[in-house]
């Protein structure tokens, strides 16, 4: 090819030896232009391209050919690949021929921390922030922090309570001078990119004033609207209209629930106003919003769980004693609906017989959930444990799949389950649940007795559901201009090498937003998140790639092509085009007014690029000329 | 130089067995409301009632777009490769007018004034003109005024003159034009001396001299009358592109990886860019300038440097200008104006 | 001496205005005037033979300076001078806007609300010719629409009397005439002919007003004005009126897509 | 290598595609080892707003049979609205070349996301059997060697 001065192959470039050969070849050969044919650019661009300024040469002269992910991996073995091949190292040569060196750009950093979500994950990655000395903005949808581990009883493998471990972190969080908490609140827009997002946040308003409110909670003795199903207890209680969602709640401050509070209703009512000894409660208030400068934000959204009435085969949630094992945790919990004590919904009375249907949903394409929940193996074992321990003279059922029991004591709990307290596992699928007099009949069959079917008379069954995204998931990945999965999932990075982060630099994941998670992982996802953000807020300045647009400036009478239509003003996302007045030296005066890009605002999108007519806007490292060069040289023979 | 007579009905006769002979004849052919130029098979498809076309066939020796030479880059070698003979082939320009005859005159001179360009003149010594006397003209024509006329022979290799319903005289001047005399002798017989030629030509009204418009313009540099003049001139190329004269041209390259050609193509100092340096400054910074520079051109410098005429009043220039720079109009106007 | 005149005259004489600019007689069609003094007012004409776009003249930096210049055009010289403040290229109190009516009187416009409403209720209707060849080029096949292009656009000589007469067409550096990369082959030859058309109609689209002075100024008569026409259908049907012209700069979340897949 | 008979014709197609998007989702059709015709080659953009239609013209000039340009769905942009502009580009484009008679069939418009590993390579296999039944792409090249008329001696 022509212009190509060194030309050498190695198994691993990317390892020591493979980028020594790199920087001896740009030594020995002074050559200002490297082009690396192995994985993707998302992959090891930034390696490389840091070998080659090792090596005295700018490293925006470096490009790197995709011979492997969307070359050899995809194609089979034979010639028309190896030409493929070449053609894409022939493009890239033409490209990084007329590649310019550029300097990478420096931007100040806005050190305040946005933390998205108050369940243990946003509560971990707060106070880790936070401890590190920057400021974390927390803001939580619900009226508290806690999320979804505030609800469970106890926690596998250890079984230790969950309220006992979290309780107080919810305070800590509650107390820590660095973090500022927003409950009741949503991010309701996301501007501009890393170091220097502006975050605007809606203020559900709360029609009680903490300032004045001393969570008494006298008003929520008064509330007429008892029978409000409660969502902390996933419906097997009741709450009142003005509410606090538990008792351990962080705040716990009451909020009034517009849906269901008589005043908003109908209008009449305002017993708790009545009540209230501080005078707290302020109705009709708007929502109110604030706007953050901030540097990096961590979504910790978590999870949700399929309710019953998801599944035809079992009622559709019209048994009142088929629950979901997260009812169960309330059931089991001592601050829960029954204090503890397993009840069934229907009667209160106590089960004897309880069948744990594991994979409801999950691993099921045919239900549109193809990937493994990953949880309800641990969970299902310790609730039929708990069940075990509160029913001694109980008979629980286990109905699995095969049972995944990777992780720290995970495989042993799941044994002593099975072992010590006499829980009855049957690997099968449950084809159907049905009542017949009083009784739930669960019918399966038993693939270890090669098929045989079996049929268990229960009093109660609790369904593993599946972990689902939270509905909603899809509007905030777009609010930030995140990627998410077919189950809307967020997607990280690199599913290994950069599993906290997402395409969009500046926003990171922890827990259960991103795939199902269990608390273990969660916490320790959530504390690599915040590293990650600490690692950022910590630098003095933000140095961004240069790859930007950039207005052409060329001799007078003209100064730039650029005649000044502006129309590129409204085509840029970050307002990043201002108008820049070119004005004669002597006299002063205005000779022309061009455009001229905010190097700062511009992320690089270059759609102002294709759309200037005169071509007097053009985008470093995806310049005219290169894209061009590129395009002809995969064709030129 | 012989005089003969043809049948009008044999002309197509004599032309078909031209185009069997020669392998490219170009004549007007009907185009919109007008006329053009352009490759013909056939002796009907000429196009005889028309106005002057609206391109000039200057085309014919100085393609719009040429291939100069080719290259191949072959690692540190590069090689070049002429344009091969077989492109340049013996032409027949049929019912040119004798504007278009006297425009190959100064062509020539200027791609030989220094350097000789092989290409103009392999292509325009191929080239045989059969010119027909004009009959009629339009408010556009002014050849009369730039030293030519309806009737000029100048530079034809033969002409046809329409003298009645029946008859055309043939007037042979060069051994090119006896050669298509001789594809068809038995057409002709000889004329007599009494046909009146310029009887049956067209009346072109003189408006002006080459004189007058040479002593006024040559200490015109400094008037007022060229911003006066093209105010309302747009900056295209429409004239020079049509003009039958204007030589003007650019070099540009087409290359395809490791080969490519280097390509002549027209250009036109109509053009903002033409005289634009890469430092920013253009001698010629408004359409004055530019306007000013094509009529001292065509008027001043060619006479005095070549001794040739930039114009030949065919008034092409003005029936395809956008906004009417009507340059009979601008020329007399010229030519009464007072010297500056 | 007409209404125009004696107005035009009356102006000048006044002396807040230089120069005004409009039509006079030509040799066949009316063509561009400009009047610097009253006794230059006498030529000024106006009817529907006043073809040309006289806003072209207004990006001019030889023709426009400091002083106050008074245009007389037609239709879509108000048209183009509204888009030429939209974008950014005139500065309107450099200039006196005016047209003329059925009666032959002057109209006058002081600000660009009032030609925004002229705009709106005069358009002129579109030339039948016009439709009847763009329906019969619909009709054709794929095939012969390329063949029929080809053919036409091969005898264009890039003189660029099309750019140049188009007000719109106002950038100080062509895309023609950019060489790094060479996006167009400046020779005039069938493709980059057709390129270069092609070019002309994406830089217009959301922008032409439609005045078909790109068609008339071609000396070969070329169907460009075909080009613009039907584009300016196109993105009606696509995206509504004309309003402010800058259709490619915005977007709706909703617009159709049904050739995404 | 084009063969010029339509009988084993393997067309020649270049996709333009966004950084964040497509090119991501080529990558995990790469990972995920699916394999799709080798006939694509993949030039990379920031984003489909970047997408210049001349290079779409170029590649048809210097041979290409074939061309998919494909980016985020809407409302995923990495940049908001990139692709949003792009579409608007294209519904323009688009006509303006089908009214010119050149073969906008050939030209794919896709949205492919960063989790859409299996549909890239759907869209490069239907696109690459697309274009070969309808054979190579001549006309608009023939066009474009207009000079080649003028023959040279090469001795």
């Amino acid at each position: 090819m022509a212009g190509v001065e060194f030309a050498t192959d190695y198994k691993y470039m990317c390892s020591d030896p493979g980028q020594n050969l790199i920087k001896q070849a740009i030594k020995e050969h002074h050559l200002d232009g490297v082009v690396v044919g192995s994985c993707s650019p998302r992959m090891h661009e930034m390696t490389f391209r840091k070998v080659c300024s090792e090596a005295g040469m700018n490293p925006y002269l470096c490009e790197i050919a995709n011979l492997r992910e969307q070359c050899s991996w995809v194609h089979e073995k034979c010639d028309a690949t190896t030409n493929k091949a070449i053609e894409i190292v022939r493009g890239l040569v033409e490209k990084v021929k007329r590649n310019k060196p550029l300097q990478a750009i420096e931007v100040p950093i806005s050190k305040k921390a946005l933390v998205i979500g108050g369940g243990i994950a946003g509560i971990q990655a707060s106070l880790d922030i936070a401890n590190c000395g920057h400021q974390v903005i927390l803001v939580e949808q619900s009226p508290s922090i806690g999320g979804h581990m505030s609800q469970l009883s106890e926690t596998f493998p250890t079984l230790d309570c969950s309220q006992c471990i979290l309780t107080p972190r919810m305070v800590e969080v509650a107390q820590h001078p660095n973090i500022t908490l927003y409950t009741y609140a949503e991010l309701e827009k996301l501007e501009g990119f890393i170091g220097n997002f502006k975050a605007t946040i809606r203020l559900k308003d709360k029609s009680v004033d903490f300032s004045k409110c001393t969570g008494c909670g006298l008003c929520m003795t008064k509330c007429p609207q008892k029978k409000i199903p409660s969502e902390f207890n996933e419906g097997l209680g009741t709450r009142t209209a003005i509410y606090t969602p538990s008792p351990q709640a962080v705040p716990n401050k009451p909020v009034i629930d517009r849906e269901n509070c008589n005043y908003y209703k109908k209008g009449v009512c305002k017993i708790c106003q009545k009540f209230c000894p501080t005078g707290a409660i302020e109705y009709d208030k708007a929502d109110k919003f604030i706007t953050e400068e901030i540097g990096a934000v961590v979504v910790t959204t978590g999870f949700n769980v399929l309710k019953t009435d998801f599944f035809s085969e079992y009622g559709y949630g019209k048994y009142k004693d088929v629950i979901t094992g997260l009812q169960f945790e309330r059931l089991a919990s001592a601050s829960g609906p029954t204090l503890g004590e397993i009840r069934r919904p229907s009667d209160g009375q106590i089960p004897k017989k309880i069948v744990f249907i594991a994979c409801c949903g999950s691993r099921d394409p045919a239900k549109g959930l193809a990937y493994c929940s990953k949880i309800c193996c641990m969970y299902t074992a310790k609730h039929a444990m708990l069940y075990q321990h509160k029913v001694p003279d109980g008979e629980s059922t286990v109905f699995y799949m095969d049972i995944r029991a990777g992780g720290k004591n995970y495989e042993e709990f799941v044994r002593r389950a099975i072992e010590e307290e006499q829980v009855n596992y049957v690997r099968g699928r449950v084809a159907r649940v049905y009542e017949k007099n009083g009784k739930l009949i669960v019918k399966g069959a038993d693939t270890l007795l090669n098929a045989k079917p079996v049929e268990i008379e229960a009093d109660m069954v609790v369904l593993a559901t599946a972990s689902i995204a939270n509905n909603g998931a899809e509007d905030l990945a777009q609010k930030m201009h995140i990627s998410y999965d077919p189950y809307h999932f967020f997607a990280e990075a690199h599913p290994k090498l950069r599993p906290v982060e997402t395409n969009t630099a500046g926003i990171f994941l922890a827990g259960a937003c991103q795939a199902p998670k269990d608390i273990p992982e969660t916490v320790a996802a959530a504390s690599g998140a915040a590293v990650k953000v600490v690692s950022l807020l910590s630098k003095p300045t933000l140095v961004r790639e240069p790859l930007i647009a950039v207005v052409n400036r060329c001799a007078p009478p003209q100064y730039s092509t650029c005649v000044g239509c502006f129309m590129c003003q409204t085509i840029c996302p970050y307002q990043a085009i201002e108008r820049e007045d070119i004005t004669d030296r002597r006299t002063g005066q205005v000779i022309k007014t061009i455009a001229k890009i905010n190097p700062g605002l511009c992320q690089g999108c270059g759609t102002c690029v294709s759309f200037c007519r005169s071509k007097s806007i053009d985008i470093q490292g995806y310049s005219n000329e290169e894209m061009y060069a590129e395009v002809s040289a995969l064709l030129n023979k | 130089m012989e005089k003969l007579i043809i049948k009008l009905q044999d002309i197509n006769t004599w032309l078909d067995q031209i185009i069997e002979k020669v392998p490219r004849v170009i004549a007007p052919i009907k185009y919109g409301q007008k006329a053009e130029f352009a490759l013909i098979k056939n002796a009907t498809d000429v196009h005889y009632d028309s106005q002057t076309t609206i391109s000039s066939v200057k085309s014919a020796a100085f393609p719009s777009t040429e291939t100069l030479f080719a290259y191949a880059k072959n690692g540190p070698d590069t090689k070049l490769y002429n344009v091969a003979e077989e492109n340049f082939v013996n032409t027949v320009i049929w019912r040119a007018r004798p504007c278009d005859a006297i425009a190959f005159k100064p062509m020539t001179k200027i791609f030989n004034s220094d350097y000789q360009d092989e290409l103009y003149n392999k292509r325009y010594e191929k080239i045989t003109l059969v010119t027909f006397a004009c009959n009629k003209a339009d408010e556009f024509c002014f050849c009369t005024s730039t030293g030519g006329g309806p009737g000029s022979i100048e530079n034809s290799d033969a002409m046809v003159t329409v003298i009645d319903k029946e008859k055309a005289l043939v007037e042979v001047f060069t051994e090119k034009g006896q050669q298509l005399i001789d594809l068809a002798k038995e057409l002709f017989e000889k004329a007599d001396e009494s046909i009146d030629k310029d009887a049956v030509l067209a009346k072109i009204p003189q408006k002006f001299t080459k004189e007058q418009i040479h002593d006024h313009i040559q200490n015109a540099f400094k008037s007022s009358i060229w911003k006066a003049q093209s105010e309302r001139c747009l900056g295209c190329g429409a004239c020079a592109y049509v003009c039958p004269v204007c030589t003007c041209f650019d070099i540009q390259e087409d290359s395809h990886g490791n080969q490519g050609r280097r390509i002549r193509c027209w250009d036109s100092c109509g053009f903002q860019l033409y005289t634009q340096h890469t430092s920013g400054y253009n001698p010629r910074p408004n359409q004055a300038a530019r306007w000013r520079q094509r009529i001292l051109h065509k008027f001043l410098y060619m006479p005095d440097r070549l001794n040739i005429y930039g114009c030949t009043g065919c008034g092409r220039c003005s029936r395809a200008c956008p906004v009417d720079m009507n340059i009979v109009e601008h020329l007399t106007s010229i030519a009464n104006s007072i010297h500056e | 001496m007409s209404k125009i005149s004696e107005k035009a005259a009356a102006l000048l004489q006044e002396g807040a205005i230089k120069m005004i600019i409009g039509y006079e007689q030509g040799t066949e069609h009316p063509r561009p005037i400009f009047c610097h003094t009253p006794e230059d007012c006498k030529k000024l004409i106006f009817n529907d033979q006043c073809k040309n776009n006289l806003a072209v003249y207004l990006t001019k930096k030889e023709i426009v300076d400091n002083d106050k210049i008074g245009v007389i055009g037609n239709f879509y010289v108000v048209k183009t001078v509204i888009q030429l403040f939209l974008e950014n290229q005139i500065h309107l109190d450099h200039f006196l806007i005016m047209t003329v009516d059925e009666a032959g009187d002057i109209i006058t416009f002081g600000n660009i609300d009032e030609m925004k409403q002229y705009v709106a209720s005069h358009e002129p209707p579109a030339n039948p010719t016009v439709l009847a060849a763009i329906e019969k080029i619909d009709k054709m096949s794929r095939e012969e629409r390329w063949a029929y292009w080809k053919t036409e656009l091969s005898k264009c000589i890039r003189c660029y009397a099309c750019r140049a007469a188009c007000p719109l067409c106002y950038c100080n550096r062509c895309i023609t005439d950019v060489n790094c990369p060479q996006w167009l082959e400046p020779w005039s030859a069938p493709l980059s002919n057709i390129e270069w058309q092609i070019n002309r109609i994406m830089h217009m689209s959301g922008r032409c007003v439609g005045c078909g002075e790109c068609a008339a100024a071609c000396p070969l008569e070329l169907p460009i004005g075909l080009l613009t026409k039907k584009m300016g259908m196109d993105i009606k049907d696509s995206f509504g009126e004309w309003k402010d012209g800058n259709v490619l700069s915005t977007y709706k979340v909703g617009d159709k897509e049904n050739f995404i897949h | 290598m084009i063969e010029q008979n339509n009988n084993n014709f393997e067309p020649r197609i270049i996709a333009f595609v966004c950084n964040w998007c497509t090119y991501a989702g080529a990558d995990l059709a790469g990972t995920s080892r699916i394999k799709y015709a080798s006939n694509v080659d993949i030039v990379r953009f920031p984003c489909t707003g970047r997408i210049d239609f001349m290079l779409l013209l170029k590649a048809f000039a210097k041979g290409a049979d074939g061309i998919i340009v494909s980016g985020c769905h809407p409302n995923d942009c990495h940049y908001t609205s990139g692709n949003f502009h792009a579409r608007r580009r294209w519904m323009v484009f688009r006509d303006m070349l089908n009214f010119l008679g050149i073969d906008v069939e050939r030209i794919r418009w896709s949205w492919v996301s960063a989790a859409e590993g299996a549909k890239w390579a759907d869209v490069v296999n239907k696109t690459v059997h697309k274009i070969r039944e309808m054979g190579p792409y001549t006309e608009y090249k023939k066009a474009a060697m207009f000079l080649e008329k003028e023959k040279i001696s090469y001795e």
